[in-house]
């Protein structure tokens, strides 16, 4: 952690949070309200805070009923971290959990290991359309990285499309 | 005591909470099915008019609810959709099996 | 931290989150609002809210303009630990600031430092009003922790005191 | 520009915040502090009307101001306060230098 902290160049970085909690699905929306509070500050719009809340619903909820099988343990535990770098925002969502093997298929449309408690495969996907970018790191038995970026506070610029 | 679960005629009406997660949706998925197995409900209405929130669960409860009452020519409605609603909807592609409506 | 962790009955606690963020003021409110996002599932009443939130942001703020002196960077770190033992909510909030000489005098109603900055002197008397219990420990040149604790849920069966 | 701040009379009204911490109340001291040096103002309102949350932040703003204009005997008004606000008030035995109104 330390190590990490120390190479970043924090005269570029504005504000920064780490979370770190339990891996049950109470702390679904907990982490929608922290990202979207944490945000709260640039004047962000409706439309960039739903789809901000949407990108980490996902990856939590992934990291929750697939990183850590849906055990519902106080003790596993999801990190996440999430950096402003003037109106960039960074968010990291990281589990211990069981890991992908195959993240290309994982991020395909509709794929999903869990058709059985209704999953709908389309998780990456939502992060992929809601946020400007997505990188996932993965390492079978080791756990889970999601790492996601949007500019925030386009304002007035922007007209939302319909 | 289900006052968020109505049936008028074959219709299944169902209120959306307002925060659509996975953490919600096991409950609502398994409260709807309870209803489509007991009554004599052909059709499920999935009332958005509440709803300021919603993930790929959502789609999750649409898209087995579905399952469930299609293949008995039943349908699956979606009302009070805003535009966000209605983004969600049709970027998981289930316009072909949800009649969406605002 | 791993030590401290693994000494905990985790059979009591329902809930946990750790929170690290940058020692600026624009964190006072995310402080609030996580806190309040956390106990969230407990119905808790308005006024139970509003009780938290209050010796939240009071325990905050002092760790940035007391325990970090007021310097606003980034670097400078508050930890603030969540955990929920069923309805029993207990709250950490940790500075590794510039700590406090005379516990008991700070804890005074009215005695302030900074009297140039407006402070009111009535910080930790508010958090002692809104919580059930209060503990400060701090170590000057080291830091300061102050651990909160409140029941929640009360519900119905308490009415509101005007 | 500042419409949360007007002069009626000799009175300088605030229109206080939704949430009244650290961060907010620096800007609103000095802000305040703008017009009682500036205008002929005696006495100060504080508007609690759409004010949902308020820390010890909010009894040094009241404070400071009391010292600056109490002087020149001006007086200062809590307006608007709910029952939230006037504990958090009483609390911090503020009621003999505040007029408190609900
Ligand atoms: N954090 C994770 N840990 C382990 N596997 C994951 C994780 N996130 C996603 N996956 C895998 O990737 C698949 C696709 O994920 P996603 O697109 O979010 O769809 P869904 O969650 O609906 O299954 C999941 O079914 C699961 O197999
Ligand atoms: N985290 C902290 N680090 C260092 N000093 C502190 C801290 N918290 C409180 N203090 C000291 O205790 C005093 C009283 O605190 P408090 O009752 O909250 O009143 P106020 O914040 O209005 O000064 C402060 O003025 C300060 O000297």
């Amino acid at each position: 952690m330390i190590e990490i902290i120390d190479k970043k160049d924090y005269r570029k970085i504005t504000n920064e949070i780490h979370l770190e909690f339990a891996a049950v699905s109470d702390n679904e929306s907990f982490a929608r309200m922290a990202v979207s509070a944490f945000i709260t500050p640039l004047n962000p719009t409706l439309e960039e805070v739903s789809d901000v809340k949407t990108a980490v619903s996902e990856a939590v909820t992934n990291a929750i009923i697939h990183g850590y099988e849906n055990r519902g343990h106080v003790t596993d535990r999801i990190y996440m971290n999430c950096e402003l770098k003037r109106d960039m925002l960074e968010v990291e969502i990281i589990d211990r959990g069981v890991g992908i093997e195959d993240i290309r298929r994982a991020m395909e449309p509709l794929f999903t290991t869990r058709p059985e408690m209704e999953r709908s495969g389309m998780g990456f996907a939502f992060m992929e359309a809601f946020m400007d970018d997505l990188e996932v790191r993965s390492e079978p038995g080791q756990g889970t990285v999601v790492r996601m970026c949007k500019k925030i506070g386009m304002g007035p610029w922007i007209v939302g499309e319909e | 005591m289900d006052e968020e679960f109505r049936i008028v005629d074959n219709y299944l009406m169902i209120r959306m909470p307002t925060e659509i997660d996975h953490h919600k949706s096991v409950n609502i998925s398994a409260r709807a099915d309870r209803y489509i197995l007991s009554k004599k409900v052909e059709n499920v209405v999935f009332d958005f008019e509440h709803t300021t929130f919603m993930d790929s669960s959502g789609i999750g409860i649409i898209v087995g609810r579905y399952k469930k009452i299609s293949c008995f020519g039943g349908k699956v409605y979606a009302v009070h959709t805003d535009s966000r609603i209605r983004r969600i909807l049709l970027l998981a592609g289930v316009e072909n099996i949800v009649e969406i409506m605002e």
